[in-house]
């Protein structure tokens, strides 16, 4: 970084050297670069799935579509293999896969990301406020969530589900409270590391509020670590509604979602069908290039000195 | 008409099932003419396999593995409680009736030697056993019998069957072997209805019920309500019948791991097959589908005493919306019949009334219905309680909403269903097993006033010829008061049956004797007693 | 003499995230001989660092040799191969780091780590490597040096922790030992125990050595050779008497302009008197402070005691002493981000809470704190002109373009250029950044700046830079200062007035005049005496002196009884120093000496 | 100093416990229906429901029941199902339900933890010796893949294969009871190695991930110049440093392997804790609900402590005191 000319020292030629590298793009790997693709890919998904599937996700496929010339009247329509009719082929009621997946991808990924969105209000504002708050703000707020915590999040959801039922609301209220939790504690942690730092100390001295000193001093300085922290939780609710999905509490038919999908066409697995295996791999590459890409993002900020142990 | 087809069918498959067992045909001329008369292979092969066995004799001993579909921590040993198959199997196991429904719904004396109405079917006299003794050694008598109907009478009674007894005004013991059953008003299927699981004979005083001290075939060694049981051939028991040295039952909820481990042999039995997997055990090796015709049916109760439920245009729309015939070739896969909005279906026999035609799918008057009855949208309480009635709903769905209705579908968990959703919203789906006589059922259903008249129609006429029905001997006049009340169910009340479904469990090929009994899963529940294990 | 090594056209580049390579050595050549000290000298991101760790055949991470030999016993050390590369390390070639602290594995006892590198290259086995470890401790002047070896490294001191890096270093024995600013961290008193122990060490075993260091005074006491450096080329290349006495190059006449003079009377800034006698602009009175749970009013863990201080309007007081003296918990106490537990602190004669959040808004602005680390007092999520804008709008209520034109004013002030203000923090030098910081504090338009070790952190030449713009700007606002710092001749050239701490108490306070020229407190003498000079030989003469011999780095702890200084003061009376609290010695109205020896005892 | 941090952390867990109870308490209590109506079912008139009701002490006020509860609790008296409960009688006591649930889960998760265990921190360290080789590179996609994935396809997939395509394990892991050595073994099998799988990827990744972290700090760059070999590095220098982040996720892992695992006993018909409490909430059985939840939670903090413990005990700050 080239130096702007030392306007005290009459000896220019030796300008103060830099002492901070420069700033550090973030450069992403190949398999960071599947991720973004697919990732964007599912985002796509999410705005136009609905209007590029070939069929309704409720629709059951007419037996007219699949007969073969010379073949039965009613021929099966459930476990088609792909076919020019249902690309991706038939699930075990001979609804196409391909539009269950396009359409799913806005109930999956909407939900999980809503209910992302809303652990990480619930938990930052909580985690910062134990950050900055009083000790004993942050002793009984952080005992809460340990006992929160304790609850195996699986159990909690079913205990819920059982009390008030099992509407889209109320799945993604009730995540978005489980994950808080654990969003309680990554925000906590890094409030208080970043409420111990000097500028803050400036802050203070200087007679700043508790509201600017959230809002401008450590909210801006926690965002790219929870940036990362969301990718995570992202996947994490995506498998936990998936789970739910699977236990048959998750979304209402005829609503397609990736976790029931892969429960309803289990059956089909044994016959060869591909049905229950696309919505996984649908869980999988998003799940997994979100991942990759959080890979990508914290090896920029943690050293990789080991990479180069000799 | 589809009806007499069905009947024919029936009956011809009985006399190719005589004539293989016989002999007279083989194998593969039974596969052919099975299928010629329409019925899958699956089917046929189950057929045949039943043929094979009955001309078998039983073999004694080897310890059998029964996976049920259904538990949980409130499994019972108690009889009148009783509600799920596997409480049935168990039932089976440790305790005898007075009468059971023997192979091919026949009425068989058990520890009542015999059973006599009276001349109006008012008074039934009922001579026991002698010589049976109880697990705990006890001498079984009239006073346990006494002891033990007892328990279904009383208002406060928790019987889960206390209606079909509800016209007994007394039972008498005449002497230690011989009971008498004192009647209000007559009823000539008493000795059907005592046929039931709940009816159970157990020890007089009985407290604690979780030793299943009965008569039965196998002594209880360990219950675990929810885990599993273990029972143990009971060698003093009375008949020739209990094969098994010892028999486990257990529950596996999820169907496709219940499927697994029929098909990887760590269990010999298991319940209520999937339809999608039928296909799978069938082409599975030493493995076969065990599928019975059946009565048993899923359905939609639309309340009538509730909106929308009592409006008659929705549940006719919903009605005409049904799909049946693809309901039972698509979700079914075959195992099972179309149904016809009431609960009788052709495996009561003589009693299913075949003059009434079947409502067929008609989107254009289910439309014209739906726009009277001004409703747009609706919502369907949905649990999976009946095989294929989740996905039928689904269709009903779709098919509805090409005609522009909304139907919300509410999926609930099947556990707390009944307690919680059933006869409670005013739209909901429900299942029931097929019980021993058409006049059982449709009274449990559909008699005005009944603890479980789950659509809440109540119909003066329909108490009428259900008493009238009991009453009457002559079998032309009872068949026409049986097509009456069908009838009066298909197009007054707030039912939607589209289809019956067979009753479908997994067997493992060296399980044989299992009887052909509709009342439920593996042969009515009863085949602990007389099935037995190849070698 | 054969040469140790020779580094031959080294070339290191630093490859970007976008693949591109930043050469960061650029052809760098020089020679160590046998039993030699070469010196690399030069600021940060010269490449010093960089240049040293090649002689072990590694670069930092982002760093490739790009061409160049790098010769060791005449072998090259970059091309080989890393099994060899690892038998050389630690048996030929041994390294020192700045912070020994961070050097040391905290899980590990010390023993095992000093031993570790001969006995796992077979030059010693488990036994023999014990014994010649506690050589080594000894040869070091390390306390107990038998049972050193079994305890972890945080239960020593740090610059013992240094000293063991050496013994850590010097275990295998090896022909080559790269020190990397190994006395940077660590108090003056301290750095000459440490420096004499490297010398003595150093010249016993014969062993060479390049000592990589931006302080020049302290080369001047351990070099043979000295390389100056710059942005990773040579500048001048010589003996360590001709490069300190004759320095050739401006580059190194400019290193050593920035070396300021050792302390002496008559260094201070003329006092300007005009508001004397006026009410101080900031004054402690018995103020005492500390961390962690207070229990009867005094917290568990003391740090500050009875402190009396005055800071007239527009002088400069500056405090020293050595580290958890309780410098800089003065400093937070007066802004009140510590609040005290006994005493108080006026402003302009009021008395201020104890707490910043009861101050009011204009008393906080008149005091203003200027944080030590720039590099983390600035929030770098913030640009320059939101930094400074801030301030502005909070305490005086500027906004838009009357904002902007004092933050251009600001960004004069502190000599930087204007579009500075549309930076981040991080894409700014660690000079300019602690210039932004002090134009913060200075756009409150306060009375009195606190300025904590603000130079400390910084190079020779950019510290003395920012020193001089104080100065400047001292004279330009008539601004009050508090400078706090650990190096006396910092203090000695910036302030008026000097207040000398130690465990949590002022030892000696008044005129610089007063405080540099005797009657010292025992204390004083010996901070006076351990600041390197440069000049060759120095180390040496001074370790003669009484005063230098005290200077043991020990734990210092707050203490009723006695004098603190008791156990390290070479006039220690005993009976009396270790039992009672020494009195308040006045030698004028405005020098004060705590001890229990009289004036008289003083002034003879 | 060891002993006051210890301490201190055994009064957290102990405050942690009692909000869980209150917690639990308070959420069980929201399920709609009351145990007595539970019990009773359809035999329930307004007087045998207060009848029963008074006899349960369902009648006293909530935070009476809360503190007789949590003092049936300290003495270990969980109280009644109402499994099995005929006529006549109350239930079945849970402790006997819960036993050998207990038994089964624990039997479970100790082979899980014994076999992933050593086999992760193997594979993690393994990973970290060699960053960026092929063999970290299949490490890292492998776990990275397993735990992207929701469980129940990792069990249906290892079903597939082992048990339905293979045959060589049974599909589902039934238990008679009379089990013993190898039969008990290859029952639990399929349930153990879908746990295996799922748990090591976690721990894998994590020791890998610390290991590397710990990688980059200044002792490591001082053990390198010093010529240490990279497998003491690792096995001496790094290992020693990452024992409490390690040891917390395998804590983590644990807790999980005991009340996390309801898809794993659902896929397997595996008679756990879990599933039972499932069926508790399914039934409404509250007393069992909130005894399996109480077992749970406590397990999970007993764990977390002592995974803290440890880190407290292997930090030598602490064990050494100045």
């Amino acid at each position: 970084m080239s130096q702007e000319e030392n306007t005290i020292e009459e000896e220019t030629a030796f300008q103060e050297l830099p002492d901070a590298p420069p700033r550090r793009k973030i450069r992403f790997t190949i398999s960071g670069k599947i991720g973004i693709f697919f990732v964007l890919f599912w985002i796509m998904m999410v705005l136009i799935g609905p209007y590029v599937a070939p069929y309704n996700e409720a629709d059951f496929l007419d037996e007219s579509l699949f007969i073969v010339p010379g073949g039965d009247e009613y021929p099966d329509t459930d476990y088609q293999p792909p076919s020019k009719v249902a690309y991706l082929g038939t699930d075990y009621l001979g609804r196409d896969t391909l539009s269950r997946i396009l359409y799913g991808a806005r109930t999956t990924i909407g939900i999980s990301f809503v209910a992302t969105l809303l652990a990480y209000l619930l938990g930052v504002t909580l985690g910062i406020a134990a950050a900055v708050g009083s000790e004993w703000l942050d002793m009984s707020l952080s005992r809460f969530n340990d006992a929160f915590l304790s609850i195996p999040t699986i159990m909690m959801g079913l205990v819920v589900i059982a009390a008030v039922g099992s509407t889209i609301p109320i799945l993604i209220v009730m995540t978005g409270f489980i994950y808080a939790t654990s969003v309680f504690r990554v925000a906590r942690s890094l409030g208080q590391d970043v409420m111990v730092s000097d500028f803050v100390e400036a802050a203070k001295v200087r007679g700043e509020g508790l509201w600017w000193i959230i809002t401008r001093e450590i909210l801006p300085n926690v965002v790219m670590p929870l940036a990362t922290d969301f990718g995570l939780r992202f996947v994490w609710i995506i498998l936990f509604i998936s789970s739910l999905s699977f236990l048959g509490l998750g979304v209402q038919p005829p609503m397609s979602d990736w976790g029931s999908m892969v429960k309803e066409n289990l059956g089909g697995l044994p016959y060869g069908s591909i049905a229950p295996l696309m919505p996984s791999l649908a869980i999988a590459t998003l799940t997994i290039s979100i991942n990759l890409i959080v890979d990508d993002i914290s090896a920029h900020s943690g050293g990789k000195l080991s990479n180069r142990m000799i | 008409m589809k009806e007499d087809k069905n009947l024919q069918q029936m009956k011809d498959i009985k006399s190719l099932q005589q004539m293989h067992a016989d002999g007279r045909i083989n194998r593969r001329d039974f596969m052919k003419a099975v299928g010629a008369l329409g019925i899958t292979i699956s089917v046929a092969g189950s057929l045949l396999k039943a043929t094979e066995a009955m001309a078998k004799t039983p073999r004694k001993g080897g310890s059998v593995r029964m996976a049920s579909n259904l538990h949980g921590p409130d499994d019972q040993m108690d009889p009148i409680v009783m509600t799920s198959n596997i409480d049935y199997t168990r039932a089976h196991t440790a305790y005898n009736g007075l009468v059971q429904m023997r192979e091919n719904m026949q009425l068989k004396p058990e520890l009542a030697e015999e059973f006599t109405p009276n001349s109006d079917a008012t008074v039934w006299t009922f001579k026991l056993q002698k010589g049976v003794k109880f697990h705990d050694g006890s001498n079984f008598s009239a006073d346990d019998v006494i002891w033990s109907m007892n328990r279904h009478l009383g208002e406060k009674t928790p019987s889960v069957i206390k209606g079909f007894f509800s016209q007994v005004k007394e039972w008498k013991k005449i002497d230690s072997h011989t009971v008498k059953a004192i009647l209000n008003s007559p009823d000539s299927d008493l000795p059907a209805k005592l046929s039931e699981k709940q009816a159970k004979i157990v020890k007089q005083g009985t407290t604690d019920f979780k030793k299943g001290n009965g008569t039965g075939p196998y002594r209880v060694t360990s219950f675990e309500p929810g885990t599993k049981s273990l029972h143990v051939r009971n060698e003093d028991y009375w008949r020739e019948t209990a094969n098994f040295d010892a028999i486990e039952i257990t529950a596996i909820t999820d169907p496709q791991a219940r499927v697994n481990a029929l098909i990887a042999g760590d269990m010999h039995l298991i319940s209520d097959v999937d339809a999608k997997m039928i296909k799978l055990i069938e082409s599975s090796n030493g493995v076969h589908i065990n599928s019975t015709k059946s009565g048993r049916y899923g359905g939609i109760c639309c309340l009538k005493n509730t909106a929308p439920g009592k409006n008659d245009d929705l549940v006719k729309g919903f009605q005409y919306i049904q799909d049946r015939e693809r309901i039972v070739r698509s979700i079914l896969k075959g195992n099972g019949e179309v149904g016809n909005d009431h609960p009788i279906s052709t495996a009561y026999g003589a009693d299913h009334c075949y003059e009434l035609p079947v409502r067929q799918y008609d989107p254009d008057k289910a439309k014209w219905h739906l726009n009277r009855s001004g409703y747009s949208s609706a919502e369907l309480y949905v649990a999976e309680v009946a095989t294929g009635i989740g996905d039928s709903c689904l269709l009903m769905q779709n098919n509805l909403s090409k005609i522009g209705f909304d139907l919300k579908i509410k999926k609930v968990p099947t556990d707390g269903y009944w307690g919680a959703v059933w006869m409670k919203e005013p739209l909901n789906v429900v299942s029931w097993n097929m019980r021993p006589t058409a006049n059982s059922m449709l009274d449990i259903q559909f008699g005005p006033g009944r603890a479980w008249n789950d659509t809440f129609w109540n119909n003066e006429r329909m108490g009428q010829l259900l008493k009238m029905n009991l009453a009457e001997t002559d079998p032309k006049m009872r068949h026409e008061m049986f097509c009456e009340m069908q009838a009066l169910i298909n197009m007054f009340s707030g039912m939607v049956v589209a289809y019956h479904t067979n009753v479908n469990d997994g067997v493992s090929d060296k399980i044989q004797g299992i009887p052909v009994n509709p009342l439920g899963s593996i042969g009515g529940c009863t085949w602990p007693e007389f099935a037995w294990m190849e070698a | 003499m054969a040469h140790i090594l020779e580094v031959d056209q080294l070339k290191i580049d630093a490859r970007k995230d976008d693949g591109s390579l930043t050469p960061i050595v650029k052809g760098v050549s020089f020679n160590v001989k046998r039993g030699e000290v070469v010196a690399l000298i030069g600021e940060s991101g010269s490449g010093k660092t960089t240049i040293a760790l090649s002689a072990l055949g590694y670069t930092k991470p982002g760093l490739e040799f790009t061409s160049g030999e790098v010769r060791l016993h005449g072998q090259n050390v970059i091309s080989m191969p890393s099994e060899q590369k690892r038998l050389m390390r630690g048996q030929k070639v041994a390294y020192l780091a700045q912070s020994a602290a961070a050097t040391f594995n905290p899980a590990l006892t010390i023993g095992e780590q000093v031993t570790e590198s001969p006995v796992l290259h077979g030059q010693l086995n488990q036994e023999e490597a014990n014994q010649r470890a506690i050589e080594l401790y000894r040869a070091l002047e390390l306390p107990d040096p038998e049972i050193l070896g079994k305890r972890f490294p945080h239960q020593v001191s740090g610059g013992q922790l240094q000293r063991l890096m050496a013994a850590m270093a010097l275990c295998g024995k090896p022909d080559l030992l790269v020190l990397d600013e190994p006395t940077t961290a660590l108090d003056v008193t301290t750095q000459i125990e440490v420096l004499k122990a490297f010398k003595s060490v150093i010249k016993q075993e014969g062993t060479s050595a390049i000592y990589v260091t931006h302080d020049l005074s302290v080369v001047a006491q351990i070099a043979d050779d000295i390389v100056v450096l710059y942005a990773g080329e040579v500048q001048e290349h010589g003996s360590a008497e001709q490069v300190v006495n004759k320095p050739g190059h401006d580059y190194t006449r400019r290193l050593m302009n920035a070396v300021r003079p050792p302390p002496a009377a008559g260094q201070g800034e003329e006092m300007t008197g005009e508001h004397e006698r006026e009410v101080p602009a900031l004054e402690v009175i018995k103020l005492s402070a500390g961390y962690g749970k207070k229990i009867n009013g005094v917290p568990a863990t003391r740090v500050l005691k009875d402190v009396n201080i005055a800071i007239e309007r527009g002088h400069t007081v500056g405090v020293i002493g050595e580290s958890g003296c309780g410098k800089s918990t003065l400093a937070r106490v007066m802004s009140g981000l510590l609040p005290s537990s006994h005493g108080e602190v006026l402003l302009d004669g009021e008395s201020l809470k104890p707490d910043l959040k009861n101050r009011k808004r204009s008393e906080l602005q008149k005091v203003q704190f200027v944080f030590q680390m720039a590099d983390t007092a600035l929030n770098p999520r913030q640009r320059i002109d939101q930094i400074l804008g801030r301030p502005l709008e909070f305490y005086i209520g500027l906004k838009g373009g009357g904002k902007r034109k004092r933050i251009a004013e600001l960004l004069e002030m502190v000599e930087l250029p204007q579009d500075f203000a549309g930076r981040y923090p991080d894409e700014l030098s660690g000079g300019q950044k602690q210039r932004i910081n002090l134009a913060r504090a200075l756009a409150a338009a306060p009375e009195v700046l606190l300025c904590d070790e603000v130079i400390s952190a910084l190079d020779s030449i950019v510290g003395a830079n920012v020193i001089e713009l104080l100065k400047r700007l001292r004279k330009k606002t008539g601004v009050s200062f508090v400078f706090i710092s650990h190096d006396l001749s910092t203090v000695a050239s910036f302030a008026d007035e000097i207040v000398v701490l130690y465990a949590g108490r002022v030892v000696e306070q008044g005129q610089v005049d007063q405080v540099l020229s005797p009657p010292y407190h025992p204390y004083t003498r010996l901070l006076i005496a351990s600041v390197p000079e440069l000049q060759l030989g120095w180390l040496e003469e001074t370790m003669e002196t009484q005063e230098a011999q005290a200077g043991i780095d020990r734990v210092v702890q707050i203490t009723d009884i006695g004098c603190p200084f008791y156990d390290r003061c070479p006039i220690s009376i005993e009976g009396t120093c270790d039992k009672e609290i020494p009195p308040i010695r006045h030698f004028d109205e405005s020098h004060q000496i705590e001890c229990h020896h009289n004036e008289n005892y003083f002034l003879n | 100093m060891l002993v006051q941090a210890i301490i201190k952390r055994i009064l957290i867990s102990f405050v942690t416990l009692l909000v869980v109870s209150i917690i639990i308490f308070i959420g069980t209590s929201l399920l709609p229906g009351d145990v007595a109506n539970i019990i009773l079912g359809q035999m329930a008139t307004p007087e045998s429901l207060a009848a029963l009701r008074e006899h349960l002490g369902l009648d006293q006020p909530p935070h009476v029941r809360y503190f007789m509860w949590l003092g049936n609790l300290f003495t270990g008296d969980l109280g009644m199902s109402k499994a099995g409960s005929g006529i006549g009688t109350v239930g079945t006591e849970i402790s006997v339900m819960i036993v050998p649930r207990l038994v089964n889960t624990l039997r479970l998760a100790g082979m899980v933890a014994v076999i992933s265990i050593p086999l992760a921190m193997s594979l993690g360290l393994l990973a970290s010796m060699y960053p960026g080789s092929r063999i970290d590179r299949a490490i890292t996609f492998t776990t990275l893949s397993i735990i992207s994935v929701p469980d129940f396809l990792v069990a249906m997939i290892l079903v597939m294969i082992l048990a339905v395509q293979l045959g060589w394990l049974p599909s589902i892991a039934y238990l008679s009871g009379s089990e013993t050595g190898w039969q008990l073994i290859r029952a639990l099998l399929m349930p153990t190695l879908t746990l295996v799988t799922i748990v090591s990827a976690q721990i894998i990744r994590m020791t890998r991930a610390t290991i590397l972290n710990i990688m980059s700090s200044p002792y490591i760059e001082m053990a390198i110049l010093k010529g240490v070999n990279r497998k003491r590095i690792i096995m001496r220098h790094a290992l020693l440093n990452t024992v409490g982040p390690i040891v917390n996720v395998i804590a983590l892992n644990m807790a999980w392997l005991i009340g996390g695992v309801v898809i794993v006993e659902t896929v397997f018909a595996y008679p756990g804790l879990a599933k039972l409490m499932i069926d508790g909430v399914q039934t409404r059985d509250l007393p069992l609900v909130q005894a399996c939840a109480m077992i749970f939670c406590a397990t999970y903090v007993i764990l977390l402590m002592i995974a803290d413990m440890a880190s407290i005990i292997s930090n030598p700050r602490l064990r050494h005191p100045k």
